[in-house]
């Protein structure tokens, strides 16, 4: 049986399946398990503050994956959906502060969509601590690397997502 | 360094919580000090000399001992360094292992009068025993 | 599907160290689209440019993603060496490895998959990169200036003599700025006026050159090249195009009590004013606080004795509307506020004063007439003493600054021997922590002060100021290289202020969406390679808004910044960025929301007939002009038919990056 | 508004300071401020514990600041020890977790006690509470023409980031409380200088040589008398015998003396 034929058995679906659903992902495979996050960085503030960041080399885990994006705003909620139906275990949202808009108003649009769109996952299963909206300037590349720790500690203590997740997009 | 001293300088930084690292040796502290004639080890060689790791010398300076905790060092400290902790911190390093007091408790009565308040007796036991 | 090459960067050990490259190169390899993967020590070296612009002709590459630093740092350089092989720039795509892989993870095991990852993530999304063709904009051939010190007045004369028209816009009633407060300039002691006023009256004359004096921005809109700004011209009360600056005015003016700021508050003014005598324009301005007529409605002395009519009580601000190509902050600083350091006594003693209160009493034009005495009872002082670093290098951040403030050391050495000569009975001793000369001559002059003129330096901070009966100032403080006390009967005592950028420039910064650092300094565009631009396009910086300098420094960067204004102000057309936004009119419903969300106005409808599935319609449609358009994207998301898109960032590609780096 | 306070009076002032215990519980009481000790207080131990791995030490001004948390009240100290002590601790319970569980663990409240009691100093609560123009307005016996230096020592200001009593290094509370009492302060710039502190029972020449120049400094710029908060400042400046010296009272005797409540009721 080839490496596909077997992930996508049905005993080997249902078996995930029923992990997912019991919640059990946590617990089983902890040994192994490394959290998958997304870190959303708007160019101008939170992604040149990732920048610093290294150039401090400031340290933070590398489950992190920054995706760049022009404005904090760019971010379709559809692309945080996405993200947890591919198996995130936690999306970050990082841009310049209220008020520090490279495109003076962006963040307030996140602002707002972000606290509804969390409401919202977090009535649907995904906890509130697995999403996360922070403003993080270029300068601040000390403050990023102590968020993005943060962040990845706090998701290691939620442990593996199950919900929302399509398991038939595990790998 | 011996290794003994590198733990008692782990104990000092730990008891005062200060990054020594951070002095500029811009002397503020000694300037500040009220009692920098009563001192053989001047407050602003405290984060050096912790750094080095000369922790005997420090504990067997007049300095621990002479310090009026009167936090002048640690307002006006441009860098953080808040030198009056270090000494201080060096002074329980000291008391710990000594176990005993600078003064002795029989040393005490024929130095107080009538006057003496309750609260400078008790700053001396506070911080000159364990 | 496109044929990508990815060039893995080992930027020396940068990301080598802690990146095996040759694997992330040897991964790419297997990845969808990718025909060529390779790694190189430099990328960003001439070999490195063209390993890539010949592989791009070698395999007929469509694609190409550069695993190195931030894009941050080299994008726009290997989007032009894409260009100079014949691929469209826009086919680039960087993978940051550095920054945010290798500077940050500290062992290979983990650095190398992070880096692997990245660069799929990288090859997923340039594998929906399509062309993009930049477009074109207009450029005003005119400069604003903000600030008109030294700095600001240096640069526009650059400018100005290029050709094109400048404007500077300057807070107070007088250009001149901080140099014209100073007396001498070191290290070459000449009189700061003697070759500050000429430069002045330049600018005054200078037919390329306008002058909007007691003057301040009060928005900005646009984009490089084409800059609307609004200048609030503040009512005078003095018409500027009819006073003759006889100054009959000043002379004649009863209320006389008022701060004189340019003298530091050492002296008063009257209520109708010039900074200075040499002030550009020679015009005086009133002090409504202060003017009899505002405060009670009587008076009117300095209208009655105006033979030409200048005063005007009614005189309203105005709003001018200008538009510009580019613009130059050139804001400048203060000093800080010594009020917190009350261990100095400057809250107790006049004797006690800044630097800067010293330079005003040295100046023959000051409020001692240039003679260096005491403000309390006008004594000539015996023994001075200088303290340094007052509230520089402080990371208490309730009363100091973190940052060197640069100047101190060399002008305390010139005040030191600028008394010595004048004074040479007067003791001088100076309180530093350490003495920073770097610079031509610059140690050479410190070490004059001290050997030839005998200035006294001790190591050391003073702990305390003291005020004596005898009127003189006890300065207590340690000498740290002898472990002695030092305890000085000083008569005067100065203290060597930090250095801040001019607090106006926080409310700049946001009308002009510039990035500014925890100390209130302009961040550039690169600290090293873009010194004099802003991150925001067409945006320069000239002097101390940027950081600490001297005056020979900000007129070397003055000149800078002009030479790049020039360089924009020379071209007839801009290239603009084309990642911007887009709509599909299949798509579009004509319901405005992307309208209402776009901060620049970029978005129109147009009724446009469309054919959809073979029907033929007629839409209300949105369109999206090009030239005004920044690309934020707020549009594509607040759009609910999904009909807008950003190019370069469009929703594909985002969700391949999403899904790419989520798989592995 | 209600003006009741949890009142934490400090060891010395049952005993060597009664005057300052005495006059300050009077002179609230004629203001309006009802004072409540605190049940069974223990003294908080006259320096504060600078060793962060030390709460053994810390437990007492614990014990007291949750007290006036049970009771709802803000917590007044008027001996400058105190207050700098109960401060310090305050901000440990409130800003260092590892101080804070282990004082928790060790004292069983029924719920942890995590810094929610505002410590005041007497002097705060007449400058906000009472107001000084209510002072002045009450004030029938006023100070006027007395000189008066007002002397801060080192407890009640520094370190000023956990205090925040005042400006460290230009302090004015108390000038400002003395020009309601009617008096002329006088300002001097060794006003917040330390006396010699605790180290006046190993080393009184020492001491008396910094109080000397305390006194110096204050005679020069024109006080005919000191002004204190501080049991010890208040011993330290009381003993010395040099040239310079001036009377020295404390501020809440100043304040009965305004307010018209005869002096000598107070035992002494």
């Amino acid at each position: 049986m080839s490496v596909t034929e077997k992930m996508t058995s049905p005993e080997a679906v249902l078996e995930r399946e029923n992990l997912a659903y019991l919640g059990d992902a946590k617990g089983k495979s902890e040994g192994e398990w490394t959290p998958k996050i997304v870190a959303f960085c708007c160019n101008w503030c939170s992604y040149a503050g990732a920048d610093l960041a290294g150039n401090n080399r400031a340290s933070y885990p590398a489950e992190i994956k920054i995706i760049r994006v022009p404005c904090s705003g760019r971010v379709n909620p559809l692309f945080i959906l996405r993200a947890f139906q591919k198996g995130a275990d936690g999306v970050i949202l990082c841009g310049c502060h209220p008020g520090d808009c490279h495109y003076m108003t962006g963040n307030y649009y996140t602002r707002r969509r972000m606290a509804l769109l969390f409401s919202m996952l977090d009535y649907l299963g995904v906890e509130k601590g697995r999403t996360r909206v922070e403003w993080v300037s270029a300068s601040e590349g000390a403050k990023f690397a102590a968020t993005m720790n943060e962040f990845a500690e706090k998701i290691r203590s939620l442990g593996r997502n199950v919900r929302l997740e399509d398991i038939r997009c595990r790998n | 360094m011996t290794i003994e001293e590198a733990n008692i300088r782990e104990e000092v930084l730990l008891i005062c919580g200060c990054d020594v690292t951070r002095c500029m040796k811009c002397g503020k502290c000694s300037a500040s000090c009220p009692a920098y004639d009563e001192f053989d080890i001047k407050p602003h060689q405290f984060a050096s000399y912790i750094a080095r790791g000369d922790m005997y010398e420090l504990m067997q300076s007049k300095t621990i001992w002479n310090c009026l905790g009167c936090f002048a060092c640690v307002e006006r400290c441009p860098r953080d360094v808040r030198p009056g902790k270090l000494i201080d911190g060096v002074r329980q390093a000291a008391v710990r292992r000594r176990g005993g007091t600078h003064l002795q408790p029989e040393d005490i009565p024929s130095r107080i009068d009538p006057d003496t308040p309750q609260q400078l007796l008790m700053s001396v036991l506070r911080r000159e025993r364990k | 599907m496109q044929r990508i090459g990815v060039f893995v960067c080992h930027c020396g050990s940068n990301i080598a160290a802690t990146v095996d490259v040759a694997a992330v190169a040897e991964a790419a390899k297997s990845q969808p689209g990718v025909v060529f993967a390779t790694d190189y020590t430099y990328m960003c070296s001439e070999n490195g440019q063209n390993l890539i612009a010949d592989s791009i002709k070698e395999y007929g590459l469509t694609a190409v993603v550069v695993c190195s630093c931030s894009p941050r740092m080299h994008e726009a350089t290997f989007r032009k060496v894409a260009d100079k092989a014949g691929l469209n720039p826009y086919m680039v795509e960087i993978a940051n490895i550095r920054e945010q892989c290798s500077w940050v993870h500290k062992d290979t095991e983990i650095g190398t998959p992070k880096a692997i990852s990245l660069m799929k993530t990288a090859v997923a999304k340039v594998n929906l990169n399509t062309p993009l063709q930049e477009g074109e904009s207009k450029v005003t051939k005119r400069a604003l200036i903000i600030g008109g010190g030294i700095a600001g007045i240096q640069t526009a004369l650059d400018i100005a003599d290029a050709g094109y028209k400048v404007d500077i816009v300057e807070k107070t009633p007088s250009i001149g700025g901080r140099m014209s407060q100073l007396d001498k300039t070191f290290p070459t002691l000449d009189c700061s006026s003697c070759i500050l006023t000429p430069k002045m009256t330049e600018v005054a004359q200078h037919e390329n050159i306008t002058l909007y004096t007691y003057s301040e921005v009060e928005s900005v809109s646009g984009y490089v090249g084409d800059f609307t700004v609004e200048i609030r011209r503040k009512a005078r009360y003095v018409h500027e195009d009819i006073c003759t600056g006889c100054g009959l005015c000043m002379t004649k003016c009863p209320s006389k009590k008022a701060k004189n700021e340019f003298n530091r508050g050492l002296n008063t003014r009257t209520a109708i004013y010039t900074p200075f005598a040499q002030a550009i324009p020679n015009v005086p301005v009133i002090d409504t606080e202060a003017c009899i007529h505002f405060r009670t409605g009587k008076c009117g002395i300095c209208a009655k004795n105006c033979a030409v009519q200048a005063i005007d009580y009614e005189q309203k601000d105005e709003i001018i509307t200008e538009k510009y190509g580019a613009i130059v902050v050139a804001t400048g600083f203060d000093l800080i506020d010594l009020k917190p350091f009350g261990e100095y006594a400057y809250n107790l003693s006049p004797d006690v004063v800044s630097s800067l209160e010293l330079e005003r009493i040295l100046n023959a034009a000051g409020p001692t007439s240039g003679h260096l005495q005491r403000m309390s009872d006008h004594r000539q002082p015996k023994e001075m003493v200088f303290i340094q670093c007052v509230g520089s290098r402080c990371e208490d951040d309730r009363r100091g600054k973190p940052y060197c403030s640069k100047i101190c050391c060399m002008y305390t050495a010139k005040q030191a021997m600028l008394i010595k000569d004048h004074y040479p009975d007067v003791n001088i001793h100076v309180f530093y922590i350490d003495v920073r000369t770097p610079g031509k001559a610059f140690d050479e002059f410190y070490r004059r002060a001290v050997e030839d003129y005998g200035v006294d330096y001790i190591k050391g901070q003073v702990g305390k100021v003291t005020p004596q009966a005898d009127g003189t100032l006890l300065v207590h403080g340690v000498d740290m290289l002898d472990q002695k006390v030092v305890e000085i009967n000083a008569d005067m005592v100065v203290l060597a202020a930090a250095v801040e950028p001019n607090p106006d420039i926080r409310k700049l910064a946001t009308m002009l969406t510039l990035s500014i650092d925890n100390n209130n300094f302009l961040n550039e565009a690169h600290p090293k390679l873009r010194p004099v631009e802003a991150a925001t396009a067409g945006v320069f910086m000239s002097g101390v808004v940027q950081g600490p300098r001297d005056i020979p420094e900000t007129v070397a960067q003055a000149g800078a910044a002009a030479i790049k204004v020039v360089g924009l102000l020379a071209k007839d057309k801009l290239k603009t960025n084309p990642c911007v936004a887009q709509s599909d009119e299949l798509y579009c419903n004509g319901c405005s929301v992307c309208q209402n969300v776009c901060p620049y106005g970029a978005i129109s409808y147009t009724e446009k007939e469309v054919r959809d599935h073979g029907v033929r319609d007629t839409r209300r449609i949105a369109q999206v002009n090009p030239a005004l358009c920044k690309g934020c994207g707020a549009c594509s998301v607040a759009c609910p038919s999904g009909a807008m898109n950003l190019k370069g960032f469009s929703n594909r590609q985002i969700m391949a990056e999403v899904d790419t780096v989520l798989c592995q | 508004m209600d003006l009741t306070y949890s009142y934490f009076p400090g060891c010395t002032l049952k005993t060597k300071a009664k005057d300052l215990d005495i006059y300050t519980r009077e002179t609230a009481a004629a203001l309006g401020v009802t004072l409540v000790e605190i049940d069974n207080w223990q003294c908080c131990g006259g320096v504060y514990p600078l060793g962060s791995d030390e709460v053994g030490n810390k437990l007492a001004s614990v014990r007291a600041l949750n007290d006036a948390k049970e009771h709802g009240r803000d917590l007044v100290t008027v001996c400058s020890g105190c207050f700098h002590v109960l401060k310090c601790v305050n901000d440990d319970m409130k800003n260092v977790p590892d101080i804070r569980d282990r004082a928790n663990r060790y004292s069983q409240f029924d719920e942890p006690y995590q810094g929610e009691t505002k410590v005041l100093h007497y002097l705060e609560l007449l400058r906000d509470a009472v107001g000084f123009d209510t002072i002045r307005k009450k004030a029938e016996h006023p100070l006027t023409g007395h000189r008066i230096g007002a002397y801060y020592g080192c407890l009640l200001l520094r370190p000023s980031g956990i205090l925040e009593f005042d400006d460290p290094e230009d302090p004015s509370v108390i000038e400002d409380f003395l020009e309601a009492v009617g008096a002329t302060p006088v300002k001097y710039q060794m006003r917040n200088e330390c006396c010699g502190g605790y180290r006046s029972l190993e080393e009184p020449e020492f001491t008396n040589r910094l109080v000397g120049k305390i006194f110096a400094d204050a005679k020069t710029s024109g006080c005919e008398e000191l002004v204190t908060a501080c049991p010890l400042c208040f011993y330290n400046l009381q003993k010395y015998n040099g040239p310079d010296k001036l009377p020295v009272r404390y501020i809440s005797e100043v304040l009965a003396q305004a307010l018209g409540i005869e002096a000598g009721k107070g035992v002494r």
